[in-house]
């Protein structure tokens, strides 16, 4: 505000700054700040184990899946949506593509099989959101209950081991000295970001979710937009289901087990707004690296569960408090 | 806060063991397993490390706190990371684990696999657990023996199963069925709570109101079971005999007291995890058990499901854990 | 004469419980400006809501171009070259100016968005309105009303039109921006573009206005009268459907015991060491142009914003700074300029958003007394005829300037020493000014001080006892209203803000 | 206006009725007929079961603690926040009264000791969302985390046993035929049925959840009145908490596990808006209703598992769009 009443060329720019200041990345520096303080106490505790090659690779893989959930709920929650079901997708698309049946065809197949399964039910989500008019909690609720049921009936609750032979090959291989895993979500995360600030659809994704009657008067089909946006959140379950194969080489009705939590959690962390209109794909990567960071740097102390949510609750109001006041000095809003 | 039961802990369970007890080659055990979320698995956790406390030349490294699958390969992969000496796995998804399990294996790393068992027999040194399937069974043959023993014709049975998405439970629940058919009987009724006080308490509530008349109920799990009990407390129901499973100290003391519909529990004791940390002690020392004429530790051992009656309780009650 | 380009003929609209639009008749030929009508809650904005496809119609029949058409959707109507600027603001606040421009038109390849053209283009926009100070890149959420209303006149322009719809566009623009919305409508019509004017000022309908058609309860009173041949008495009379109320200021009731009394009031970069003293009785007025600061100096003195330095009395008595609760408690009330975000619950009935302030008094021992509370309501409904005047509607169901009046009349009903008012008129019809007019007169008799911002001049120098011009933040001239013009005013409150 | 419909009165009458058409009755309606469905389907499958005295007072007493958990989540949806450790609050409430060294102190101390905690917890969340101005789904997610960590460590992630005499004496006793728990149920739905429609305090809530704004501008010290919306939920908590012990004779730091799900569920198939400043009371009641006596019929069915949830799903879904379907036909807000 204190720059506006200045000339118009200087106010431009002092504005400009003061936004760039006050907004997204004031709070993303806030966030790399927490991250690299977890980093530096991971280190001052563990010095032997924590900055080693094997245990960055275990971190970055522990984040893949989750990861790669939270770029689509960056997504569903830009546009003023939640998405409760992602645990749920995983789970039946993880189920999916591994039943006998399945596997059979082969790598390709298992792989097609999950997009299919986690995009159609994403999909379902968006046309009950759009279409039918049903909030999205109560929506992705639903999907929430019944995909996860659905899972259970086909596996027969059982762990499915994956015997196609390749897909370990494939998913658990190296490449250029970094596991494919790694690779994908970083992939996945670039595209997400490229898609969210660079394209229309990514703008269209913000209008919808700052103002839907607005982006409906500018000629913008919502109800099609929202709908894509569920099915993309699928989508990026699926790829996090045949993450989790890959890791456990098996599917179960287990798997994605809370990952609404944990992404939602890391999605707003990174200062994505829950009311929508306002994502942030940096600050969701983030988000996701200090969730994970903190769960090795326990595991590194040998932490009890208990001790450890404590501390994990704390550690996240710090987090948050440290843009609550960084966000103060910016905008009033 | 300050709480502890009027009534004594019961001490973690030690192994004993001829010359064995003697220290040798020093040992770092790495430990993992699951969140412990309720009594059972809490027991199981606390039991590792006591062991672990009892043995001079071991370092106990436990990981803890997960329920996905995932952290707790992060996790395993933290201890080869460590370069551990033995691996003391307790896998939330046994089939899940069996690759890291493997990794482990193959990177000279023993591993001892406790209770839910590993998919290929190459991701495991030693196998510990409990007999599920026995379990079911062993409480099928005691409630037909009692049911005879009243001669109630068709009896109405009723079980309340653990959580439903894990094998165990599973296991139990064949075992009990198959072992019930074995006599001509049949389970009439079947509910699945969570190894929680409150669900075992809501579903056995449900469970009371779905059927007027009861002759047995198996109930999988003790922790859950205080909530059972609670419900057909609140339900004045007493038609009808209870059998527990696991075998917690309360349950144990109610078998005792004899004052409640509870007539007996069916072991399934994690006392198997201080077992666990000794022969995984032995398998970094290279010793046998010294009370067996093999030299090595053997491939598995499965404990066994014993039922805790009226007359035999007081045999069980140092095992017994606080659920 | 050229021929209709647009025809509608019978539209019907229906919401539940309000006829809306009764069979409204519009014809629209290219090239001219069309000027729309009628009080508030008339049917304007809804008729205008119908032609843009936001509002499927009830019933009727449109032809464009000589051709029936079915307006299903805004984009259809879009494509057709149909812009529209709503009257209630229609901005994504989270985004740029410039994608705001071009939102669900975005300059874009392989869904790409070109962002440095989206930027050049909207600021080439805002240049030909007049405001080369708006950056394209300004989040618009951090924009005042008057630029919001220049980005969605900037977005209308930025489509390919054949028709511009203005729903009131004119209500946040201060005289300056007016001059330039105007000139920029001349070229528009130059080059063949019909525009539909909607605003309650018969100034400005006289200035730009071709035809006007009056609405009048959803039903069109009169058809593509051609303004110069029609007097305003006459326009008046056939919206009200009687007498034009005669629009009288009454006379002064000021005395000089002192009410309001703030001292070097300072905000840094919004405006410095402001004096201001409102006499019991006196209704002072801040004229001066948008981004003078005027709002911002109300809600510091209401507390709302923090002051740097200052301070404020009440009847001598000091006030805690920084709490709008203290103030209010105080006796200081405000209507804020911005009815929407700042002012008016939208799930809530009529009743519950005029006791919103005075919920105390409509309770016992924290329980509210329903009855009561619509009574008051209902009264005070009746008092600043607002329409209609069933307490239990919910709010969102008026039309604009009878929610204006709610939010005027929260503060009639809770009955303060001081109130503070931004833009009280803003979208209120003839009538109704009059109305508020007197009755804002009528609580400067009973004792209140008044302080009033508006970009409507010659409404302050007919209303204002004593006029402050606000210039960059600074009193920069206060005058007895009776000793200024306008002209004296608008050349105090451009000198050097002339850039 | 007159002339457009008839008279004023009938315009008045019309209207009126429009809007009683329109509004939330109407939902209420469609809720209440879904109940009314699920009943039928009941009584259909198990006359000899269903209706009986001992079910209805089995599927109420499994609906009081859910039950008055939702009321309280009624209030913060209503003021525009969400509430995740609900959950956890019951944990830690449930074990901190169960401790040796409170029980020793006797009932009257446990039961104040649950209401100091969970209301204790509650402000906390207030607090910091109010003053620490942490997004409400941030600030209760990780009072999520540490509450249950901390119930976790005080019990030792033991299930603590009641053995205080007459705690269920009081609490497991019957009044006028009529079980406590239920008549505590039905006197905090009263209660709060009251604070929403019909005190001040009520109306400030649905301000603030409207338009916060609107409400720091028409005098309302909003900050203050958020943090209590918390504590209240928390008070809430406290209570179910109290339930929770009385109906399992013990407390545990596995109590109330998913509770935010249920009762965020509840309140939001009730009609409340997530986004805030509506809120109906009423169809909590009903949306906490349908959902155990959905359960309640499954097991009367003896269904597994796996078809629960998928059914469920499904009801939902179905419960959702008939409400859609009628509002479709009201306002077009
Ligand atoms: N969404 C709605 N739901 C119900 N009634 C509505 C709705 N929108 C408008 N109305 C009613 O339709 C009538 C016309 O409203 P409209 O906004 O078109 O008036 P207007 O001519 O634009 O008035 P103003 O000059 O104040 O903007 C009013 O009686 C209003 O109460
Ligand atoms: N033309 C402008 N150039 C630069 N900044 C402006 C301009 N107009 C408004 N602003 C910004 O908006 C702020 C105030 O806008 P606002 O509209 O509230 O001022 P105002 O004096 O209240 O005008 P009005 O009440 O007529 O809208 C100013 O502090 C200024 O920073
Ligand atoms: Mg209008
Ligand atoms: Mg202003």
């Amino acid at each position: 505000m204190n720059e506006r009443t200045l000339t118009p060329t200087a106010s431009a720019t002092t504005s400009k700054l003061g936004r760039w200041w006050s907004r997204t990345d004031i709070r993303l520096v806030a966030l790399l700040l927490v991250l690299l303080v977890l980093c530096a106490v991971g280190y001052a505790t563990r010095p032997d184990a924590f900055l080693t090659e094997g245990n960055i690779s275990t971190v970055l893989r522990l984040a893949a899946a989750i990861g790669v959930v939270s770029v689509g709920m960056t997504f569903v929650i830009s546009a003023g949506g939640i998405d409760l079901s992602v645990g749920s997708i995983v789970a039946l698309s993880s189920v999916w593509m591994t039943t006998w049946a399945t596997q059979s065809y082969g790598v390709a197949v298992m792989v097609l099989c999950a997009v299919l399964v986690g995009t159609g039910c994403g999909l379902v989500n968006g046309l009950l959101v759009a279409y039918g008019r049903v909030v999205p909690f109560i929506a992705t609720l639903a999907m929430m209950a019944s995909a996860r049921g659905l899972a259970e009936r086909i596996s027969g609750r059982q762990t499915q081991v994956v015997d196609a032979p390749g897909y370990s090959a494939v998913f658990n291989a190296d490449l250029l000295g970094v596991p494919v895993l790694i690779w994908i979500f970083l992939i996945v995360f670039a595209a997400g970001w490229v898609l969210l600030n660079r394209t229309t659809f990514g703008r269209r994704t913000l209008a919808v979710g700052g103002n839907a009657e607005a982006a409906r008067l500018a000629g913008i089909d919502v109800r099609r937009h929202t709908a894509l946006v569920y099915a993309l959140a699928g989508f990026c379950c699926a790829i996090a289901a045949i993450m989790v194969v890959a890791r456990t080489t098996s599917g179960a009705s287990t798997n994605g087990m809370f990952y609404e939590l944990d992404a939602i959690a890391a999605v707003v962390i990174g200062g994505t707004l829950l009311t929508g209109g306002r994502g942030s794909m940096t600050g969701t990567l983030l988000g996701v690296l200090i969730f994970t960071t903190l769960s090795n740097v326990f595991t590194l102390n040998n932490l009890e569960t208990d001790v450890q949510n404590i501390a994990k609750g704390a550690i996240i109001v710090l987090a948050v408090l440290v843009q609550a006041r960084t966000r103060r000095r910016g905008s009033t809003s | 806060v300050a709480n502890d039961p009027p009534q004594e802990r019961s001490a973690a369970p030690v192994a004993a063991g001829g010359d064995n007890a003697e220290p040798g080659k020093h040992v770092r055990i790495g430990f993992s397993a699951p969140a412990a979320d309720h009594g059972w698995l809490a027991a199981m956790t606390t039991n590792a490390r006591a062991q672990a406390e009892k043995l001079p030349d071991v370092t106990f490294r436990p990981t803890e706190g997960s329920t996905d699958v995932n952290r707790q390969i992060a996790q395993v992969e933290t201890l080869i990371n460590e370069k551990v000496d033995v691996l003391v796995v307790l896998p939330a998804d046994g089939k899940a684990l069996t690759g890291v399990a493997r990794e482990a294996m193959r990177a000279g790393i023993p591993v001892v696999n406790v209770d839910r068992v590993f998919d290929s027999p190459e991701a495991y040194r030693l196998w510990i657990g409990g007999d599920n399937y026995g379990m079911g069974v062993n409480a099928a043959d005691y409630i037909a023996e009692q049911l005879r023993g009243r001669n109630v014709d068709d009896p109405v049975i009723a079980e309340v199963a653990g959580t439903d998405s894990l094998p165990l439970t599973q296991e139990r629940s064949a075992g009990f069925r198959e072992g019930l058919a074995k006599h001509g009987l049949r389970v009439s009724r079947r509910v699945a709570a969570e190894f929680t006080a409150e669900t075992g308490e809501q579903e056995m509530t449900n469970l009371l109101q779905a059927a007027s008349r009861l002759d047995a109920v198996w109930n999988h799990d003790d922790d859950q079971g205080i909530g059972v009990l609670a419900a057909v407390e609140a339900a004045g129901r007493d038609e009808f005999f209870l059998v527990g499973g696991a075998g917690s100290r309360q349950v144990m003391d109610r078998i005792k007291a004899g004052d409640s519909v509870v007539r007996a529990t069916v072991l399934y004791s994690p006392s198997m995890c201080s077992s666990a940390i000794s022969l995984a002690r032995l398998l970094g020392q290279g010793r046998g058990m010294s009370d067996l004429a093999e030299h090595e530790v053997p491939r598995s051992v499965t404990t066994y499901s014993a039922v805790v009656t009226g007359e035999n309780v007081d045999r069980y009650l140092d095992i017994g854990f606080a659920s | 004469m050229s021929p209709d380009l647009l025809e509608m003929r019978g539209i019907v609209k229906e919401f539940p419980g309000v006829r809306a639009l009764d069979g409204v008749d519009l014809r629209v030929r290219a090239g001219e400006v069309h000027c729309l009508l009628g009080q508030n809650g008339a049917g304007k904005s809804t008729l205008i809501k119908v032609l843009s496809g936001a509002h499927a119609p009830d019933g009727g029949a449109i032809s464009w171009q000589g051709g029936q058409v079915a307006l299903g959707t805004p984009a259809a109507a879009l494509r057709r070259g149909i812009a529209t600027i709503y009257q209630e603001l229609d901005l994504v606040e989270g985004l740029t100016v410039a994608e705001n421009v071009f939102l669900g038109h975005e300059l874009a390849k392989a869904g790409f968005h070109r962002r440095s053209a989206a930027r050049r283009t909207a600021a080439e926009l805002l240049e030909r309105l007049g405001h080369p100070d708006i950056s394209p890149d300004a989040e618009v959420g951090d924009l005042p009303a008057a630029h919001r209303q220049l980005v969605s006149m900037a977005r209308a322009l930025g489509h390919d039109v054949r028709l511009l719809i203005m729903d009131e566009p004119t209500a946040a623009l201060s005289a300056g921006e007016v001059d330039n919305l105007f000139r920029v409508i001349g070229e528009l019509t130059a080059e063949g573009v019909a525009v539909v004017y909607i605003s309650h000022r018969m100034d400005e309908i006289r200035r730009v206005g071709d035809r006007v058609t009056v609405l009048k309860d959803g039903r069109t009173v009169a058809d593509g009268l051609s303004v110069p041949e029609t007097t305003t008495a006459r326009l008046v009379a056939l919206m009200t459907g009687g007498e034009p109320p005669e629009v009288n200021a009454g006379r002064s009731t000021a005395t000089d015991r002192p009410v309001l009394e703030v001292s070097g009031l300072s905000r840094r970069g919004e405006f410095a060491d402001v004096d201001l003293t409102a006499h019991a009785g006196e209704i002072v007025g801040l004229a001066g142009l948008v981004g003078a600061g005027r709002s911002e100096i109300l809600e510091t003195v209401f507390g709302a914003r923090a002051a740097a330095s200052g301070q404020v009395r009440v009847d001598g008595r000091r006030v805690r700074p920084g709490s709008v609760s203290a103030a209010v408690a105080a006796g200081i009330g405000l209507t804020p300029e911005e009815r929407k975000s700042q002012a008016l619950l939208p799930q809530l009935s009529l009743a519950a958003n005029l006791t919103l302030a005075s919920l105390a008094r409509h309770s016992r021992l924290g329980f509210t007394k329903l009855r009561a509370e619509a009574g008051s309501a209902s009264d005070v409904a009746e008092r600043l005829q607002i329409r209609p005047s069933e307490p239990r509607t919910p709010i969102s169901a008026f039309s604009g300037g009878n929610q204006q009046k709610a939010v005027i009349g929260r503060w009639v009903l809770r009955g303060c020493r001081v109130l503070l008012l931004d833009e009280p008129t803003r979208g209120v019809d003839v009538g109704a000014r009059a109305e508020i007019y007197a009755l804002l007169r009528g609580l400067a008799a009973d004792g209140m001080a008044i302080v009033l911002v508006s970009s409507d001049i010659p409404e302050v120098l007919a209303l204002a006892d004593r006029v402050l011009v606000v210039r960059d933040g600074t009193v920069v001239r206060t005058a007895p209203a009776n000793e200024i013009t306008e002209s004296d005013v608008l050349e105090t409150a451009m000198e050097a803000s002339a850039r």
